[in-house]
Order: structure tokens, then C-alpha cells, then sequence
């Protein structure tokens, strides 16, 4: 088996003599003799190195990974872009992977500075004004949204569209139960979000592009939520920044999102990266972490964690969140990505998103069978209904070689949702195409 | 060009001067010259259309959004010098209380490094990811068993997810028992971590502190005065943060159960009794795990982590779903496929997803590789160095509450501070100097000037003693020297009031 | 344990002291204790016969071999910590001269980090080798395309062993023109790399220096003084070391090949050129080519690297055997499977195997990543780099040959020795100091006190910037003061006499 | 395409500018114009990281890497250990990586430390005094024996055994046509070498464990040296050194051998590592780089490369080797995969080879229609005999799943080189053994 307790017989012999000790169990004398455990763990010894990689050879080959084999449409906010060989050579380094939280700045510049960097990119990706050194992820990320809101304007009602993605809208409704927060459940027309006209909401909650891929209508969001006296919460796409105005410059207060496109691999979903940013008015309810620039006693520029008044540590029962571990790596790769990609390639890399779509959408809407789920304007993502359940299609596309993309649920009315990124070639999306024109036949 | 100047030269000097100890390495922003380019793209074949023919006038943006512009051996150079501004569990001991900074082994990292995990999509249907599927679901086995429980959920993503999880899941069982209104209050030692009480409120309940008694354990009495029932549960770390087993956890347990509350255990200390005695056999009713503190998932500078919530019989119908389940094929159960399935009475989703995925897998290669027996050896070697440095230092510190601890004590520089104007965070900061991290300070809230330290497992007797070398050297110095300290890290002791009063949260916020 | 005193404790002492500035990192032999495990082996079922039962008495040990007992988790923070006393071109600018330290681009340590390319055993037959086969041909035919030459071999492991391969082809073009008694010398100018004149008494043959002309460049009438029908050719840079083109090289090739001998091209200096002029153009017969120089294979710390040689048309036949070809189906040639072909003539095997595959398959993947015109590019940034900074430096530094360079330069500092006492290697010590590493010094031997300066193509102008402003600086240093420098490396100027008079060339070889 | 090149075409103008040159072509003015390259390289244009990806996936996909679908049996002086996850995560950081020679020794303690630890683990496995920071290869380190023995002796006639790795033998006759050496080539007779016994050569060059496996008097060898007045050159496999006695302590003068088992993946033969010691009275012949301890100007240790007269930068023609560019990388991964394996753990690595060696030639000696094609005995590698020509078996082999061994060249009367390693399993041996008996059917 593998070995990571140093300690040799003698060691532990000397050690416990130490201690007055004559055996390692003596150590756990404060545990009542009732709750011991006899005869240990019931599980398997150790595993050699080896065997442990063999063991895990196993559960990669009961997988179908995207790639070659499983041409990549699906996205749903998991989307499969290229990554570029410095993200993993650089973010991964292990003076990042094996630190802990910046508590001593002195000798954690390295993750502070990369983090203030990050929240940086974060602001002018959003067209905010601070942004958190992570949450979880983008359902995390909502949650914390509203959690603000409703402290921001004492109100408990938030609307939350149902072009929202369907699952971050579940973790809001799990969290609710327990912040009695009242969420109301605003639903699509024709593919965009149809808001009451009347009400008190705290806060109104829009993801754009929306879970369908269309592009909302944000100021109509904006001079809503204002006319209410609520809070404009934005879910917005990190990608969709290389071409979309910001939320921020269209009145959104906090704006959210999922930071996977940058830096994580699809990875089944998890780790991921929470975005959060806001108006500065905001800062102090800001969850989680926050960075900021200071200086040492010589005076030299240094960053350090900060407004740390609001968080559960020193809060406590009334902290702002009760955040404490994040996604910090995860934001280290997000900045290494987003900073490769450059001003122009994120332009860019939004732009060859949307020509593939366009491209797909097309050809897909070509097929006899095939219909748009909805009119409105999208950007990298679509959705079509078939005569085939998306179920079907997408188990059958599956054995053509092709991911087809996520089934939509029936608060959609069913129907494909598809994803076509920067790695899809026209080969690819014409055979695509090819093989789910036999499919919903 | 104009000749730079002393502050960094924008557009990408790649010098290592901040290396060399002079200098702040400077911002990516900093490093940005105009029309520099890393990025680039494959060939697809896609028509071109323009931004103006894809996107509605409405939406575009007229400017790109400023990002960086950065030749990609200016990025590397930025990166790799800011890692070397940084200490790390590979670079040497790290004894924060708490948090458990054991070795995070290599092998862990290369097992989760495979397409076949890596390339994923989370949406695919369960006929794409059986292996993951099967690996989730024999981690949960896994975690039970260390944790005596009979079901688990591996979506929350850190210990605090796990924890309101937990809160989550007490709410839903007391109102399944009609109970709900009546149960307003969670009790929570004086000693808690803050996302404790933070947890509780987010659950909606009351905190209500239990005081410490004089052993550093729940006041049995305090507690008994607390009880009634309008009590949703109690939160307990056992052992606590002060390193001590709560002896009393069986009466304890007793008392919570017997006003119809349930026992909630934060796990953040499991590795001092990992094959030694399990929550489940304490009476804990819920149980959240730190797999980036016990189960060696690196802690990545603050995260990701994995916060599973295990739970006992009766509270498995409220997991969160959907969970990987074996289907059963005829009689015998679990031979057939996995497949999601969803509690009858779930409080819901709790993670985007499956939860960090990656984070669970790794934790997963560790407990193979470790095994029943490995894992026990764990505790016995964690809860021995923490005893043995304790035994060492406690001529030299206050030890609040001197007796045998599990994996971690609390030590104080009260009587240094006293003596000579040595406070905790002096000897944390000269302690950088010599090579090591610092522990926690100023937690646990109950002692003062607290040093939280947990030398972990994997540090040698060789290493512990030169950390103990360390701390007996600090602890003769006088507070002025020290309050210079440290003085060999890339820059000196932060202004942290500075940083709050006038808040620079962003590059673009700075003053110009 | 007895307790640890000033020197590292044996046996694992964790600490990062050496990071942060103090004291020296232990070695593996240091950092050992008896009994420490790291290593695990997988179950494999094998009858485990003892040593004694495998082993006849005659050649068993009787002791196992002494390597070190270290924990893993000590391994790790071991290599660690020294990876953090090194200076590499990822923390910052190398304009080492001669070597072409440039940025090594992440994405072709990535493209050769296939278990398709790493995992294929050497000896496997073509059948199933066809992948690396086919990439090794395809390299082949980029490299003879770059220098205008018909084929070559990717076999020598670095430069030298280039050099070697290619007077050994030159031997056996002489042996077959039944000239092998006569021809007995090979021309070198003064300004030539040390490993030619080594190779040159390898291959058997008597090295005739040439010397340089006021220009730096090979003096004409001295060559043809030297050039006779006893000589089997002359070894040629170009740019040569002093970064100048060989103006004359088409009058010096007639010359050499005029009296029957043979040219041959040291390609470190490729960068120079790519794209612009090819050594087969310019009449040499025989190039051998660093990949690690000019195509980005890292340097490692000293290697490995990959010095394959190419040459014209009528030396083909003498190359190293076995070289990949396609094999003729029908008419048409170079449409079928890839097969091993052993050249008629070949002078024989000069590697174990097929040379450094992945070094070759890294420098092929940035070769694909620049293309044709990228290479273009590369050349035509480090020649713009090093006259910039030649030109910036010239009023502060002796430049001896002062006109336009090609990629490097040659600076002295003879004067600065003159007027203050600052030598060569002072001002490359001040360079440390301030983030840079150092040119070569005291190389070519042509020049006094001489600083060869290589900024290559991938440092910004904004980082010239930074490096000429440093160099500036340091000319003002006196001689004294810079005699102290550096001093915020980890260690400081280091005792290279006492090293060689008390030799301690082992751990074991310590006096004790 | 990708980028290296940092330059904008601003930053070019201002640059030329400065040098008062109008065009970049106006660098080249020195170039003779009949010399320009017109049109530039015939070659393709740049691919993007992603499509340069693509083609290695291409070239990856057409090998047959050894693994699961093809079980290794083959060495041959190239073996197929398992490499634990250390060596590439510490090896391989980038402050190695991209490090040249360390010739500046302030700055590069790291590379120095770690050679001069490299060297004290060769010096220990081959019971020498004094081991060089790395050559080329297994038969660049045998070359450099060679000629390190004849400047010693003054002799010019070397005696190689046959038992000594053919390309390795291949590879000193190529370079003797340079030196003038004469290499005498020494038959095996039951597969060890028949050493004649009077002649005056000035080194005799042996092979242990030799080509075929088997274990090689070199007692008897170091008595015959001394007595012809010649040096004895030990090729040795430093796997062996967990079991065998170290050719040092039983008379070797110099004791080379190919490092690759530790650290150093197949790689299709390369990079590998040239394993170089001796008796400290040769050290001034030393080929290549020695790193040795010293002191900084504070009285701190500090390594740095010593006895550099001895090389070619200096000595030039009077140098005692060519070799520059050396292996470090290669050096250090060794270091670290060896330093793994720590004391207990060689011995542990030859004591499974020598096993599963032992389990492999039973069963395969059990079927009919395979000989050996030796009786001596082997230790980690042994040769069999079939009726069916060794290459054909391999091809026959590789459809089963397969890498079989290596087929042995007429100078060995052909037969098939069998080499097992800790990685095989029973039941991949008997797997093996069942698929051999089909095949020599
Ligand atoms: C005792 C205790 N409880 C809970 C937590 C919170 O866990 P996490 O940081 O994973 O959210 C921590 C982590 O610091 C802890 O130490
Ligand atoms: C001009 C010149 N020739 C030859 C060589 C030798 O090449 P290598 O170090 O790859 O053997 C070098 C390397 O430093 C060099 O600069």
C-alpha cells in the first residue's frame, strides 16, 4: 500500500515514551471504550500506487469522455472549449494547488495577487464595480444573489425567471426553505422572460442569454426592477462578454455567473466557478472572500484579504454568507485562461461561438422535422423540438458519435437544447447534422 | 521607447526581480501592451459573419471588453513568478489548526488526470457515465462506513454547504414531524468555527451558545439549561476546536435526542479518529466531511473543496438528489447499471451538479490508497505529533487546557505577550521566517491569543522538532524585534487596516 | 530525539528555511531516517522467491545498496525547495548567448505528453510504430527544407554529437574517394565553439585554426594560406560566435570545396536565419542543427536536447542507419507504411535507439505551431532584437566588432575593467541581482572580457528595455563594490577554485 | 497561428527606427543577395495550439503504445517500470525545465544540488568514487569508456564483449573510425563471454546482466584485466544493483549504463540517460559535467561545476570528451524516481523483476517447441529459442495483445529477448504464456 505516515516503528516507540505512552491506542484514552471501533474500518487495505491508477483506468473506461469518439454539442452551462496548454502548466502549479487560504499575506502574494487580478477581470467582464475571489458555482452564485438582495431591500419576494438554468433555480429553491425567502417562478414567452408588471420584489432574476440560449432584454429588465424598487440580479455567460454589452452598463446591481468556460474542463460537472460581482454600494454584503490592494511596512505595493468584518469567521451568526472555502484554484485558471485569450481573443472567441451556432442552428433547421423552439435572437446556444423525444435523439446520436445536447425538461415543453463552441468544426457540425437527420426521421 | 523608470515597465518586462526579493512582480495590467496576442484559434471552416450580422444592435458592445494583452511568455513568467511569492504544503510544514495541511500525494492528482473523468459532460445521459456513476457511488459506501452513517450526498461543494445542507435536512425532518414551526433554536458551543453559527441563521434558526466548561468541553449543565423543545439540534466538532474529545458526547447525544432534537457533526476534525470510533456510534444524526482537510484534496489557496453530508437511516429519504443508485435486476440488489435516482422526500439540489466532482474522485484515490488500515494509522500518527509537540512546547506556552489532545491543540502567547509584548500574531509572523507556516491564531474565540496548531500526519518527528525548535526560539524574543518580523518573505508585514479604510478592490479602482 | 542543532536535523526536517533565505537545503542523504518508506508496489501474484533462491551466492549482495530513506511527502518538499533556488527562462529573461534561451512554449510539452507517443517501446517492429515513423519523416523533411539540404539524420542526441556524426561523414566521403590517408585536417576559426575542436580530434583529424579578420568574419588570405589538398574540410558558424554573418561565405565555400574539402555548418546559430538564407544555399554540404537552440526544446537544466544533421544530395548515403522511409508501392513513390531503411554507405548506429524522440517530436510540434512564415517571424525578432540592444548598449560598452549583428552580439567590458575595476563576471553577478540571468562571458576567446548577448525573439521591447537599463546601470558599479554581487540569489558568489583544489565530487566523498 | 513573438508592428516600426532601418528585410543586408531565400520556406503555414494538438493526436493514434492492449514483454536495454507520479510533478517544474547548463551558480543550486545527489546515488549503485552529471546514453557512456581506458592505458585495441548491447557495440564502432581504436569483438559461449586469454588490449568492455540476461563472471573479468594490464568497463543495469553485487567493488575501473528504468518513460528510445562512473584516479578524464561541493562567499554551501578544464570549452582539441549539452533532465528524474524508491524499495524493484523473470522463463520453457538459449543464469531478462522465427512471433504476438520481446540477431543465433518487470501480473505471464504456445504452434 501507499505510505504518507512517515513515522517508523521506532519513531513511534520513542515518541510515545515521550508521552509517558506504552501503545498508540493509549492516545485515544479520552474516547469512551464504548463508541470504539472494534476490529477498524470494514473496508480494503491500502492500494499500491499502481493499483490505485488501475482501479481508476477502470472507471475512465466505463465513461464516454467528449472528444473524438463523442463530438461535444451539449452545454447547458457546461461547455466544452478548448484549453490551452499554459492554463493547466501554470495554474496548476503546486505552490497553488497546496495552499490554503491567504490567513499570512506575507508569503501567499502569489494567490492574492492572482485573485486580485481575477476580480479584476471578473468587473470589467461584468461592468461592475468590485468582484468576490469565488464562490461555488453558478447555482451558489444565485443563491448568494438573492441572499443580498433581500438584505439590500428588507423585501423577501424575488422573481426568478425560468430562463434561468433549471437547476440553478433548484438550489434557490432548496436555500429558500431555509431563508423563507419567497420565490416567484416567472415564466418564458416564446423564449424570453414575460415579467408581471405589478408586485414588490426584492429582486428580479435574468439569465442572459437564457437557459435557451436567446438574448434577453436586460434595460427592459433594468427600468423594471428600478420602476419596482427591486434589485436587476443578472446570470450572465463569461464567453457571451466578447460580444454583449455588459450587465452592469445596463443597470444590472449584482450580476453572476458560471466561470467554467474559462480554465475547468467539463470535469462531470464539478469543480466549477462561482462568479459574483456587484456596485460597489453593495461591498459590504459582499459574500465570501474579497482582495485588495495594500501596502507592506516598507511601503511596497502588497495585497492582502479584506472587509473581512463580513464574513462567518469574525460575523459569525450575522455574517453576510457562510462562505469560507471557495473555488480559489479555480479563478487562478479562470485568470490564466481569460488572461491567454486577451482582449481580442475573447472577441474572438465569442464571435467563432456564434458563428458555429448560427452555422448549426441552420443546418439543423434545414432538416424536415426539425423546429426552432423558440424565435428570439440567440447567441451560442439553441433549442429545436423534435418529432423523437430529446431523450431518444440524444441516446441515439450518442451511438452516431455525438453528444447531441441536453433534453429539455417539460417546464420547456421538451426539445434540444444545443451548444456549439470555438472547437466545432463545419465537418463536424455538417456530420452532425447528417446523422440527426436519420435519427429524427 | 521611453526609458522605464523605476516602477515596473508596462508591456511585459519579464524580469524575475520580484524573485530576487526586489520589487513587486507587477499586474497582468501592467505587463498589457497594445496589440500583443496570445490567443489563437483552430481552423473550423465556419462561415465568417460578422458581430454585426450575429448579433442584434441592442446586445453588441461597441468596445472589446478590455482584458490583457500579453505575449503568452509574459503570461508564464507572470504566473511562475507569482508561485514563487507563494508558500505551500509542497514547500514545507504548515501547521494551521483546523485545517488540516497533511500531504496532498501526487498520485491523488495523476488518478483524477484522465480524459475519461476530465472530459465529461455532467448532462450526459447515465449510459455515458457508468464509471462515474460507480465511482461516486462506491465513495458514498466508503463514507459511511468511516462515518457509521447509511446514506450520504456528495453534491455540497465545502464544508459550510455541507453544513447548511445538514441544517437543511433537520428543517425537513422536523417538519415531516409537524414540528416545524415549534423548532426555532440550533445550540452551538462558544468554541465553533464561524461558519457554524453563520450556517444556522441561513437555515432559519436561532443560534443559541453553549459556554465551554472548564475542560474546554460543553458545560453538561449549560447545555441541559438550553435543551427544551423548541431546540432543532445541536452542532457539534468532536473533537472540538480545541482539539478535545467531548467525553460526554453519549449523555450529550441522550439529552438533544430526548427533546426531539437531532445531533449535527461538523467534521472538520475527523482525521483524529478516522477507524478509532465513528460519529454514527456517538449519536450524531448528520455528518458533514472536509475531504480537502481529512481526505487530502489540495486545498488549492482556498479552494475547491468537498463537503459530503452523510446521514443516518431515517434521514435518507431527504438527501438531496438526483444520487448514483445500482438499479436492482431481479431479487438481488445492486448488479445492474447505476442510475439517478431521486429521494422521495428530497430537500432538493444543493450543487449545480454532482457536486466537485474532480475533488470527490481525489479524495476517493486517497481512501484506496490508504484502505481501512491506512486511514487508521492516519489518526494514530496525527493525534501523536499533536500530543508530542504539545508535550514539548507547554514549558515554553500557556496550554489553556493542558491534557491529552486529539490531532491539534490550542497553545497561547498570553503569558509571552505579558511577559515581553509577544503576541500570537508575532510568533506567527516570525515563524514564517523560519521556514515554517504559521498555525491558526485567534481562533478558537474562547482562548486568547490563541495558537491553533495541527502538525498533521504526514510531518516527520524530524520536522516537529525543528517546528518546535522554531517556536521555543520565538518564544524569547521581545515583541518590538518581533513586531518587525518576518523579514525574509517577498514583502514585509501587510497593512491590513489600510486595506479595508481605503479600498482598493480591483486594478481598475486604484487612485491614479 | 535529541535536539535538532544549527544544522538541518537528519531525517526529514520539512522546513522551507532555504526558500526564505536562510540556511542551505539539506540533501536526500540528509534528509533521510532509517526505516522510511516512500515506495509501493502493485500485487501481482508472482511467487515471491527470495533473493537467495534467484540469486547465485557468487553475485549477491550481501548489504542492500545505501539510496536514501525519505518519506514521500520529504521527497516532494526536497525537489520543491530546489526547484526554488533556480533560475529558469520561465521566471524571467536568459540572454545567454550562444543558446538561444527562449521561451519554450507550453503547448508542445503538451503535444508530446501522449501515452500514444511516450508509451511505445523502442525496439517494437514498424507495424506498430507507423505514428512515430511517419512524424520522425515528416521532421526530417521540414529540417532539410529549413537548411536546403536532401536528408537527414535525428539521430545524435545534442550538438556535438552532430558534429561528430558530421566529420564522420566527412571521413567516409574522403575513404570512398580513397582520399582517407591524405586528408588530415579540418579549418576552425578562432571564434569557434569549443565542442568543434573536440569533435574534430574525434573524428580523427588535426584542427588548423583560422584566424578572424578586423571584421571578426574568417580571414581570406589566412584561409587560403591554410587550405591545401591534406585538408578534409572546414567547420563553419553563420552568423558566426561573435553573432556576424560570413560575408565571404560563398567564396569561402568555393575555396574549401576548390581544394576537394568538405564545409561544415554548426546550425546553433540557426535562429538567425530561418526563412531568410539556407546553408545549402550558401554552398555547406554537411548542418547539424540544436533543436534545442533554435526549435524551443527546453534545456533542462543542460539537456536533453536533439542535434540532428542534414546534408546534401551525394552524402546521403554515408548518414546513420536506420532512417524511416515510406516505402514505394507501385510507380509512384511514398504512399505506403513507413519501414526502416539502412543508407548503402551509412557510417553506422550513433544513438541506442532513434536519437531523443520527444525531444524531436516537441521541437516538430513548434515547427507545425510556426509554421513557415512564423518561422520567418522568429528570425527576423531576434535579429531585430540583438541590433536594438546592441545599438542601446553601444555608448556604454565596448562592442569590438560594432556593426549590425545578426541574433546575438558581442559586448566587452574591457573598458569598465580599465577604468573601475568591473570585469565580465561582475557584471553578470549585478545582472542576477537585478532579475536577469547573465550573457555568456569569456566566450568567443577572441574577446576580452567579453558578454555575448542573445535576447531572442520572445523577449518584449519593453523588457530590452528593462535589461538595457539594468546593464546601464551596472557600468556605473565600481569594480569593488560589484565583487560582493549577487547578493539576493539564494547562495552568494560561489568558491569554483575550492571546489576543484577539495574535490567533493560525492555525499560519501565529504571530509567528515 | 500561434504566437511567440511578442512584437506589435508598432513596437517593429519604433525598433527599426531607432536603428534607422526602414524594413525588417534591411536586417539581413549582410546576407548576400543571391543568397535570399525567395518566397521563404516551401513549408505550411502556422496551425493554432489546437490544430497542432490534432495532428499529434493523428501521429499518437497510429503507434501501438505498450499498456493494457499490448502487454509488455519486451527490454532490451528499454524496460517498462512503473514511474510513480513524483518524478513528473517535481522532475518536470518548469524551474528545471527551462534551466540551461548551470553556469551561473548562484542562480542555479536547484539543478546543481540535484546532480550532485544524482551523482552520489550512481556512485553508490555502481561502487564507484566519482560519477559524471550524465551523458547521452547507454552507448555514448560506453564510447566515452572506451576512450577514457585508451588515453589511460596508451593501448588502442579494446576487447567488447558480445554480451554487451549490439546497438551499444554498433554505436562504438561508428565512433572508433574516428578515434582509430581497434574494437575486438569477444564471442559468448553458452551466453557468457569467452575471453581469450593473452593479448594487450588496453580495456575489456562488459555487459551485466548481459544482452541475453545472463549473469557475467566479472570476478573472473577484473583477475584477466589485471592481468593483461588492461582496464575492466562494466556496462551495468542499475536495477540490478538492488540484488547484484556493484561492479566497483568487484574491480571495475569504469562502470557505465543506460538509466533509463529510472525515471524515463519508452519514449520510442529517447530522451534516455548515459550513466558514467569511475575511480576517482580517472577523474581528470571524466567525460562531461561533475558537479562538486563547495562554499559561497558567507562560507554557506554552494555546489558548482568543477574540474571544467577538463572540457571542451576550455581544453577544446585536447578536451577529454565533446559533450556538452548532456541528459540533466533525465538526471533528475532519476534522482527523484530513485529517491522514491529509497533503500528498502530498490531492492524490493530488482527482488519482483528477478520474480517475475524466474515465473515467466518456467512457463514459457514449459511449453513445447521453446528452448533457451542459455543455460547461465539470468536475473530480470532471459532468451528462448521457437521453430517459428522470433520476428514472426512478435507480429503473431502483437494481434494477442501482446509486445512479446525482441527478436535477437543472427550473432546470437536469433531467438526472442524476454524481459519482465515488477508491472506484470500472474496473470498476464500465463496470459502470455498461453498466447505464445498458440503462436509457436
Ligand atoms: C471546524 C470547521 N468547521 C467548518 C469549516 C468550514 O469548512 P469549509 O471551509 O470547507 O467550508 C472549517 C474550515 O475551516 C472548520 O475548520
Ligand atoms: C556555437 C555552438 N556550437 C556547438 C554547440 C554544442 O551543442 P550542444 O551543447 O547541443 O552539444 C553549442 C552549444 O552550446 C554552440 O553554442
Amino acid at each position: 500500500m501507499a505510505h504518507f505516515v512517515p513515522h517508523t516503528d521506532a519513531e513511534v516507540a520513542e515518541m510515545l515514551g515521550a508521552l509517558g505512552l506504552s501503545c498508540l491506542d493509549e492516545l485515544f484514552d479520552a474516547v469512551p471504550a464504548a463508541l470504539r471501533l472494534a476490529g477498524g474500518l470494514d473496508m480494503e487495505p491500502g492500494l499500491a500506487e499502481a493499483d490505485v491508477a488501475g482501479r481508476f483506468d477502470a472507471y475512465a473506461a466505463a465513461n464516454r469522455p467528449v472528444g473524438h469518439d463523442l463530438v461535444c454539442f451539449a452545454g447547458a452551462g457546461a461547455y466544452d472549449h478548448d484549453i490551452p496548454a499554459v492554463v493547466n502548466r501554470l495554474a496548476f502549479r503546486s505552490e497553488f494547488v497546496t495552499a490554503y487560504t491567504p490567513y499570512q499575506p506575507e508569503v501567499a502574494q502569489g494567490v492574492l495577487q492572482a485573485l486580485f487580478e481575477y476580480q479584476t477581470l471578473v468587473c470589467r467582464l461584468f461592468g461592475t464595480d468590485v468582484a468576490n475571489a469565488s464562490l461555488y458555482d453558478g447555482a451558489s452564485a444565485c443563491v448568494e444573489a438573492v441572499n443580498l438582495a433581500v438584505a439590500a431591500t428588507g423585501r423577501h419576494e424575488v422573481w426568478v425567471s425560468r430562463g434561468v438554468h433549471p437547476q440553478w433555480r433548484q438550489v434557490v429553491a432548496t436555500m429558500a426553505v431555509g431563508t423563507g425567502h419567497r420565490i416567484v417562478d416567472v415564466a418564458l414567452d416564446d423564449g424570453l422572460t414575460a415579467w408581471p408588471v405589478e408586485g414588490q420584489p426584492g429582486a428580479i432574476l435574468v439569465q442572459n442569454p437564457n437557459y435557451l440560449g436567446c438574448l434577453e432584454d436586460l434595460a427592459g429588465a433594468a427600468a423594471l426592477a428600478r420602476r419596482l424598487g427591486a434589485l436587476l440580479l443578472v446570470a450572465a455567460d463569461p464567453v457571451s462578454a466578447g460580444l454583449l454589452r455588459s450587465p452592469g452598463s445596463v443597470g444590472a446591481d449584482v450580476v453572476v455567473g458560471e466561470g467554467q468556460p474559462f480554465g475547468a474542463p467539463l470535469s462531470f460537472g464539478g469543480p466549477y466557478l462561482g462568479l459574483f460581482a456587484c456596485r460597489r454600494e453593495h461591498v459590504r454584503r459582499l459574500p465570501g472572500r474579497l482582495v485588495g490592494e495594500t501596502v507592506d511596512t516598507e511601503g511596497r505595493r502588497a495585497y492582502v484579504t479584506t472587509l473581512r468584518t463580513r464574513e462567518q469567521d469574525i460575523r459569525r451568526e450575522k455574517a453576510s454568507s457562510n462562505v469560507c472555502t471557495n473555488q480559489t484554484l479555480m479563478a487562478v485558471a479562470f485568470l490564466v485562461h481569460l488572461g491567454w485569450l486577451g482582449t481580442p481573443g475573447l472577441r474572438e472567441l465569442a464571435l467563432r461561438c456564434a458563428r458555429g451556432t448560427r452555422y448549426c442552428r441552420e443546418a439543423l433547421l434545414g432538416i424536415e422535422g426539425v423546429e426552432p423552439a423558440a424565435a428570439a435572437p440567440v447567441l451560442r446556444e439553441f433549442a429545436v423540438r423534435t418529432a423523437v423525444a430529446a431523450d431518444v435523439v440524444v441516446d441515439r446520436m450518442a451511438e452516431e458519435g455525438f453528444l447531441a445536447g441536453v433534453a429539455l425538461g417539460d417546464e420547456y415543453g421538451g426539445g434540444l437544447l444545443v451548444a456549439v463552441t470555438e472547437k466545432r468544426t463545419r465537418a463536424e457540425i455538417d456530420a452532425y447534422a447528417a446523422a440527426l437527420e436519420k435519427v429524427v426521421r | 521607447m521611453s526609458t522605464a523608470d523605476a516602477s515596473p515597465a508596462p508591456g511585459g518586462r519579464a524580469t524575475s526581480s520580484p524573485l530576487m526579493g526586489h520589487d513587486a512582480e507587477p499586474t497582468l495590467f501592467e505587463l498589457s501592451a497594445p496589440g500583443r496576442i496570445s490567443a489563437n484559434f483552430r481552423a473550423t471552416g465556419v462561415p465568417e459573419w460578422t458581430a454585426e450580422e450575429l448579433v442584434p444592435a441592442a446586445s453588441l458592445r461597441s468596445e472589446p471588453t478590455p482584458v490583457a494583452e500579453v505575449s503568452e511568455r509574459d503570461l508564464v513568467a507572470h504566473l511562475t513568478r507569482l508561485s514563487s511569492r507563494q508558500f505551500s504544503v509542497d514547500l514545507g510544514a504548515y501547521p494551521l489548526g483546523s485545517c488540516t495541511m497533511k500531504y496532498n500525494p501526487k498520485l491523488c492528482d495523476d488518478a483524477v488526470a484522465r480524459a475519461g473523468l476530465a472530459d465529461v459532460h455532467p448532462a450526459s445521459p447515465p449510459s455515458l457515465t457508468q464509471g462515474w456513476m460507480a465511482l461516486l457511488a462506491d465513495l458514498e459506501t466508503a463514507l459511511c462506513r468511516i462515518t457509521g452513517m447509511a446514506g450520504a450526498t456528495l453534491q455540497p461543494p465545502a464544508g459550510a454547504a455541507g453544513e447548511l445542507t445538514g441544517l437543511l435536512l433537520m428543517r425537513a425532518w422536523h417538519d415531516d414531524a409537524g414540528q416545524g414551526g415549534r423548532r426555532r433554536r440550533v445550540l452551538i458551543p462558544d468554541s465553533a468555527h464561524g461558519t457554524n453559527p453563520a450556517s444556522v441563521t441561513l437555515g432559519g434558526y436561532e443560534v443559541t451558545q453553549v459556554p465551554s466548561d472548564g475542560r474546554g468541553c460543553v458545560d453538561l449543565d449549560a447545555l441541559a439549561a438550553r435543551l427544551d423543545d423548541d431546540v432543532a439540534g445541536i452542532m457539534l466538532t468532536n473533537p472540538n476546536t480545541l482539539g478535545l474529545f467531548e467525553e460526554d458526547i453519549v449523555p450529550i447525544a441522550a439529552a438533544v435526542h430526548e427533546v426531539g432534537g437531532l445531533l449535527y457533526y461538523d467534521g472538520a476534525n475527523l482525521n483524529a479518529i478516522l477507524g478509532v470510533t465513528r460519529p454514527g456510534d456517538m449519536g450524531f444524526d448528520i455528518v458533514h466531511m472536509n475531504l480537502h482537510k481529512t481526505f487530502a484534496v489540495p486545498h488549492g489557496g482556498g479552494g475547491p473543496g468537498a463537503g459530503p453530508v452523510a446521514v443516518t437511516e431515517r434521514l435518507t429519504p431527504y438527501l438531496p438528489g438526483p444520487r448514483p443508485v445500482r438499479a436492482k435486476t431481479g431479487a438481488d440488489s445492486g448488479d445492474g447499471a447505476y442510475e439517478w435516482m431521486e429521494p422521495e422526500r428530497s430537500i432538493g439540489r444543493v450543487h449545480s451538479w454532482h457536486g466537485n466532482a474532480l475533488a470527490l474522485a481525489l479524495a476517493w484515490s486517497y481512501i484506496l490508497a490508504n484502505g481501512g488500515d491506512g486511514l487508521r494509522r492516519v489518526s494514530d500518527a496525527a493525534v501523536l505529533n499533536a500530543n508530542w509537540l504539545r508535550n514539548r512546547l507547554r514549558d515554553t506556552y500557556d496550554i489553556p487546557f493542558d491534557r491529552p489532545c486529539m490531532h491539534e491543540f490550542v497553545a497561547s502567547a498570553a503569558n509571552l505577550k505579558r511577559a515581553q509584548g509577544l503576541r500570537a500574531v508575532d510568533v506567527a509572523k516570525r515563524l514564517l521566517e523560519e521556514g515554517f507556516h504559521s498555525p491558526t491564531v485567534y481562533f478558537p474565540l474562547v482562548v486568547e491569543e490563541a495558537l491553533m496548531i495541527e502538525p498533521t500526519e504526514t510531518e516527520s518527528p524530524q520536522t516537529l522538532e525543528a517546528l518546535a525548535d522554531a517556536l521555543v526560539r520565538i518564544a524569547a524574543d521581545s515583541g518590538d524585534d518581533a513586531h518587525h518580523a518576518p523579514r525574509t518573505s517577498p514583502v514585509g508585514r501587510v497593512d491590513e487596516a489600510r486595506a479595508a479604510r481605503q479600498l482598493i478592490p480591483t486594478w481598475d479602482a486604484r487612485p491614479s
